[in-house]
């Protein structure tokens, strides 16, 4: 998804053009506008089922945004959502993206999901002798996520448009000519992240430092599956190989992470797919990932 | 020597805002000698002073403001003289340049603190992850410990840096959630509104938008 | 927008005295924009109401001071407050100021305590011996103990007060590496691969392993 919010960096000068002071407001329109640029064009090609669908050219952050350009568009009552239609527009942009680029579907595909998820519920007939709660909108927890996520588009806006006030003052403190210049050294305020980056920090120095010593101990298969374990845990969809091996600093550990990688695919704890020839490599945990790590983390003592 | 005076000075001073705390501290001596009784009158007679002073600040033939941010009071130049100021002084910080995902993502964190990744995500629909790491990095939010569910997911919040360069006294000072609900509930209405009348809609829109901004711009 | 104002914003904002020449050019346009007729009768507004702001400023409510000093204007501090503001200065505690070797020691201890110096110079290569001293004199760490191997080597270990500055709980509120890379990863993934860019992108993937292959192995 990252690229896809790259594109749309707002800084300061896009939204003040010029030395005006920024009357941006907390419009969720605004939010959108980068979106309807693209208008012409999707109403150009004129290929799907409906003029108001929208094309490949649109670029959205995510899939609550596509949605939200689908209804609008349409002058769809959000409360009222045809959802076979929108469902049926959502799916053929999502193929699209996907002929272009099968990575960034991740979250749309789910998005998908749960659409034909409330449409196949809205065409179950309702039980007349269920109770007034079970008789709920299918279509509910939808709209209201969606009408949450441009609450905090407006929000977003909002924080935008005081930053920019915020950015425009100066201050000027004369408290320096009171301090003593005391403690030569340079000094420098720290919170948590600075901890954990400083010690990251000192890792990467300590696997990049010159290694003279040549018997000194070395990463083995069993500390990569370790950290393979560890780090996979924290995942809840698939990774790329690649950032996997980003941070690899020598041969010797690149090759221990291979078989490392290797090895979990034989205990079937992993999946890695690669949905076409030279393309991106994914790495994803296998529906038993904890039951098998845990299982022979026991019985390896060589993991450790 | 007054006591606007010298909460004046101090202000002037220091170098983050200072709060009513320290300058009660600091001018207790002179107040009690000037005749106040105890501490809650001292901090009462500070605190009036304070409203004096920001008050005539905030007059139109005063180029720089005394303003209440991240907790305390803070002099500096007023926005309106922004151009002026930055066409020669050098010690402008550098403007913060956030994109919209992270500008989101800060919102969410903002009014849902502390709030955990996967929180983040249900809200904005994608992984917010690398937004986080910038915004960790540009010491916007920072870590407060851990939610105790299945994973001890991290928790993160808004830090004294946000409040700084939002201007906001404190997070309670952001606009409620209500009005970005009222906001988004008539923007959608607004779609609906038969074609005719849609134009005429669409030009009361931006008055109504102003006239939030400027009710926020009286809350500073 | 009053031209005292605006003089009061320059003044204010500039690191140096500034002089009236210097002045006179900033705010020329908007002055000539309310009636000045010439250079001369600019620099005339501009004196007169500096002149002004000077002796508003020099009243007793006051106690900040605008004095013509090394051929400019400057504020300052009023001398009879200079003894407030000074300890002021000297009651302020930064939140938490660290050089980076110290940071840098921290973070070792914080995330491989309990930890011996030897330990901790050989992770970051250098020797640690004086930073532990000062952390020590913090009260950021304390002694743990001593380490069963040859020479008994003193441990160490983070202290409350080190959770307490950090806003931490405890030492497992830390991120933990994986977590950390984890989110670093994610903020690089803008860069991995823009769909537009992606076949370009396969095409250099050998390439760049081939490059990290053969800069590892000349480190070997």
């Amino acid at each position: 998804m990252g690229s896809r919010m790259e594109d749309r960096i707002i800084t300061s000068e896009d939204n003040a053009p010029g030395p005006a002071l920024p009357v941006l407001v907390a419009n969720p329109r605004s939010a959108a506008a980068p979106v309807k640029e693209s208008d012409r064009q999707s109403a150009k090609k004129e290929e799907s089922d409906s003029p108001f669908a929208v094309s490949v050219s649109d670029v959205y952050e995510g899939p609550l945004d596509l949605l939200l350009d689908l209804i609008r568009k349409q002058d769809i009552d959000i409360y009222d959502i045809p959802i076979a239609r929108i469902t049926a527009q959502y799916l053929a942009y999502v193929e699209k993206i996907r002929e272009l680029d099968v990575n960034v579907a991740a979250d749309f595909i789910y998005m998908a999901a749960v659409l034909i998820h409330i449409k196949s519920k809205m065409l179950l007939p309702r039980d007349p002798s269920a109770k007034a709660e079970e008789l709920e909108d299918p279509r509910t927890e939808l709209v209201n996520r969606l009408l949450e996520h441009e609450k905090f588009k407006s929000a977003a806006q909002m924080l935008l448009q005081k930053q920019q006030i915020e950015d425009a003052v100066l201050t000027n403190p004369a408290l320096k000519e009171f301090v003593d210049a005391e403690g030569a050294e340079p000094e420098m305020a720290a919170d948590v992240i600075d901890l954990v980056k400083t010690f990251q920090q000192i890792l990467e120095r300590v696997r990049t430092r010159p290694v003279i010593n040549v018997d000194e101990e070395t990463v083995t298969v069993g500390q990569m599956i370790d950290y393979l374990r560890r780090r996979l845990a924290l995942e809840d969809r698939p990774i790329r190989l690649k950032q996997l091996l980003m941070r690899v600093p020598s041969r010797q550990t690149l090759v221990c992470m291979f078989l490392a990688l290797l090895e979990m695919v034989r205990l079937q704890a992993i999946q890695v797919r690669q949905d076409q020839m030279f393309g991106e490599i994914a790495v994803r945990k296998h529906t038993g990932f904890d039951a098998i790590m845990a299982e022979q983390a026991a019985v390896r003592d060589d993991w450790r | 020597m007054s006591l606007k005076a010298q909460l004046e000075a101090i202000i002037y001073a220091a170098e983050t805002p200072i709060t009513l705390e320290q300058m009660t501290q600091l001018v207790k001596e002179s107040v009690v000698a000037a005749g106040a009784v105890d501490e809650a009158d001292v901090k009462s007679r500070v605190r009036s002073s304070l409203e004096d002073l920001a008050g005539e600040y905030g007059g139109p033939d005063h180029g720089i403001e005394i303003r209440q941010v991240a907790g305390g009071y803070r002099m500096s130049t007023k926005p309106e003289q922004h151009e002026m100021v930055r066409s020669f002084a050098k010690s402008l910080k550098p403007p913060i340049r956030l994109s919209l995902p992270a500008l989101e993502t800060l919102a969410v964190i903002a009014y849902k603190q502390p709030a955990t990744v996967p929180e983040i995500n249900e809200i904005r629909g994608v992984d917010s992850g690398g937004v986080i790491a910038t915004l960790l990095d540009r010491k916007l939010i920072t870590t407060a410990g851990r939610k105790q569910v299945i994973g001890r997911p991290i928790l993160y919040k808004t830090t004294k840096e946000f409040l700084m360069r939002f201007g906001l006294k404190d997070v309670n000072e952001l606009p409620s959630m209500e009005e970005f609900e009222k906001l988004v509930a008539e923007s959608f209405q607004g779609e609906l509104i038969p074609a005719e009348d849609a134009a005429q809609a669409r030009e009361t829109d931006p008055a109504e938008a102003e006239e939030i901004a400027e009710s926020a711009a009286q809350k500073e």
